[in-house]
């Protein structure tokens, strides 16, 4: 592999995925640089985060004193409530989901293929945990944005022809932010379009560690 | 009819047999049915066929059916964070049937209301597909997924009134809500058992019809996995 | 026809019916003579009422004084609510209608055959007004009694070999309970069996106003 | 986002064209969301198909865009008292889909929640079966029911905050709960609108997520099919 520049943090890749946020939308976050996603929503902008476990409304972590242990995310983490904030059951939240009222869904991934495949659930002969959520966000939430590094700690490329990893979801990614570029297409039909570069990153660089086909 | 029992026990009684499937409620740790794990624990009944969104931790929660080898087969969406878990599954002494979380809470609404299978795009073009019917609806494809209906449904509420009437308490409602439907013998622990005519009948979460014997469990020393807090501004 | 005999009135129909009813049962009544069973409740038998516009507990009439346009039964007429009733919508009503969790319905019928089908909702030629919740309730409900009069108002009988009407449910009811007498069934693939006889009915009564098989 | 609007008429601007499709709650006249009806009539919008459990009575709810000659087709499962339904019915300028009252409200429910099928044993060896897949599971029948999912949802709650967390009150609820689900365009009229943080968030019955425009349609002089009642016992 080249010596890849590093582009952006992941502080800058949450800040790149929240221009993405519109006001009024509800948002469904991942563990990791997606959770800090929230702390760049745009000014002017109201944004209401779901919880898959049964919330919308999901408020910053508590106080000491106000930790709840029936109040928590998805993640299992301790979380406060907003004045405007719901609770409900699990199968009411992932009606939503499904249902495609979820504005938006950021997430993690470990390989992303060319026609928007997304694997970021299982390893074969690795330990299985389970998908959890993420199958039913991948189907049912309506702009579904990647968040990863380009390539993987041991430099393999993650934005592939096809993926080598067992599917989260089939054709369902919208647009991936690495910390070299952003990648994004019109809809499910069409090629993945290279549309911006982190700062000092050539198109070169990009190509030199995307064996994915897209455009530009 | 009386529905209140004295303990986690007793309103087990009669319920329990070996092989028996039981949904169970809960998120994690949050909101689940720890007097009646307890119980069932206690009553050694084995071969359970478990569908819980988790399988708890290292000897909490479910984790202590684990422990005890009462299960035969987990039906769950995640289940990191247990050792033991892992251990018999990796050993294949206990079978596990992933599914997806969205899928699993409408398999145990479904199972509660009649419908014995359903469509849905989650899963589609993924190893949950594999031996899965597929259907095109409007040009696309979808699978069916079965429902699961319980011989037990084990929950746990905040409050209920002695006719079983049922409140939940902000993300601890989670399964408790699906599973307390997908069976016709639920059991539910609370944390208080109110008259009749305490809760205000617009605001059930689950009707009495639903829950057929009732214990309290307090006091409860709730479970925390992550516990994370933030400073108070400085004044 | 022959000159039948009259049996019981509307009131002792009712009673009769409300002989089935067991403590802790969740019942759900039609409209007209079924209506009537609540006021029949055994002592010492508690039985929670549903009403498929979703409500269970429902309280008798309301006082002048405390009509409430917002409390309704599936009949449209006011009700009452009761300390242990509880409102829900429409789809978790019929959630529980479809997933047997009501223990007993009391419905009124046109025709029922001697296979358990029951007809009671359409009249070919004539207006059709729709079903409601009926094909619901007999499909879903785990034990189907119907009330009705063994022969219609032009002396035809009720009780058939085939409904000659468009059905309501195929092989749905447990239980007839007519002006003459009581018929019942153990399962969906045994016979119905002529079990009890209004006060001064014969058998010979019956069977001349029933063209249906049944056992006695 | 300001999802509150001064009137009906406001509430629904650019949401409403010739030809759509229309979920509307309410049982009977309970519940009806009469301030969107007024204003669906007035804007002269035709050949309307409307999912809606009943179809009002004469001149009153949906009675009046039957008068008006603005539906092309009713899917309902009950339409009783109404001689100008029963005229247009029977002459054949309207079409009618009975649909069984359970599976309309679970139609609707699947519509909003993803699921483009489901299996129920409601209608099965009825005509309600003519025309749809029949499948067996563990030895029973079932037919194939298809989801309802609408350009525009109306419907009528008691309060709702400024946010669109919404709440019912009694059996006023009824099919405005599947209803708000059931499009991408759910507008509500409430008898009050409150501020965020007045409606404890464990009794919220429709999240704000599903509530895209909402208006205060107070004062309501509530309509009654059957007005019942029962004598005082003397003293």
């Amino acid at each position: 592999m080249t010596d890849a520049p590093k582009g952006w943090d992941r502080n800058q890749m949450a800040a790149r995925a929240a221009q993405e946020l519109q006001d009024g939308f509800y948002v469904n976050l991942g563990i990791g640089i997606p959770t800090l996603v929230a702390n760049h929503i745009p000014d002017g902008v109201e944004v209401t985060l779901q919880s898959e476990n049964g919330m919308l409304g999901i408020g910053p972590f508590p106080y000491d004193d106000q930790v709840d242990a029936d109040l928590i995310n998805a993640g299992k983490q301790t979380i406060s409530e907003l004045p405007q904030s719901a609770y409900f059951g699990s199968d009411q939240s992932f009606a939503m989901i499904r249902g495609g009222h979820i504005d938006l869904s950021v997430l993690g991934a470990m390989e992303i293929s060319e026609n928007g495949d997304i694997a970021n659930w299982m390893i074969p002969g690795k330990m299985i945990k389970g998908m959890g959520g993420a199958m039913d966000l991948v189907a049912g939430v309506k702009k579904i944005i990647v968040v990863m590094d380009h390539t993987s700690k041991s430099g393999e490329p993650k934005f592939i022809p096809e993926c080598t990893l067992p599917l989260t979801g089939a054709n369902s990614v919208d647009m991936i932010i690495t910390n070299l570029c952003v990648f994004q297409r019109i809809d499910h039909d069409s090629p993945f379009q290279l549309i911006e570069r982190a700062p000092d990153v050539s198109e070169a660089d990009i190509a030199a560690c995307t064996p994915a086909n897209y455009t530009t | 009819m009386k529905k209140t029992f004295t303990d986690a026990v007793a309103a087990l009684d009669g319920v329990l047999h070996d092989g028996m499937t039981i949904c169970c409620g809960g998120f994690g740790l949050s909101g689940m049915p720890e007097r009646l794990i307890d119980a069932i624990e206690a009553s050694g009944v084995k071969d359970l066929t478990i569908a819980s969104n988790n399988a708890g931790i290292d000897g909490v929660g479910l984790g202590k059916l684990l422990r005890s080898r009462q299960v035969k087969k987990m039906i769950s969406s995640y289940v990191g964070e247990n050792k033991e878990f892992e251990r018999q599954y990796l050993s294949g002494e206990l079978e596990v049937e992933f599914c997806p979380q969205g899928t699993l809470a409408e398999r145990c609404r479904a199972g509660g209301a009649g419908i014995p299978g359903f469509y849905t795009k989650t899963g589609v073009g993924t190893q949950v597909a594999d031996g899965k019917e597929t259907k095109n609806f409007d040009g696309e494809d979808y699978i069916l997924e079965r429902a699961i209906f319980a011989d037990l449904s084990i929950i746990k509420g905040w409050k209920a009134d002695e006719a079983g009437n049922l409140i939940f308490r902000k993300t601890a409602r989670n399964f408790n809500e699906p599973m307390a439907t997908s069976s016709y013998m639920t059991v539910a622990e609370v944390e208080e058992i109110v008259p009749v005519g305490s809760i205000d009948p617009d605001q059930i979460h689950i009707p009495s019809i639903y829950v057929k014997r009732l214990i309290c469990g307090a006091p409860y020393e709730k479970h925390i996995e992550f516990r994370m807090t933030r400073e108070r501004e400085s004044a």
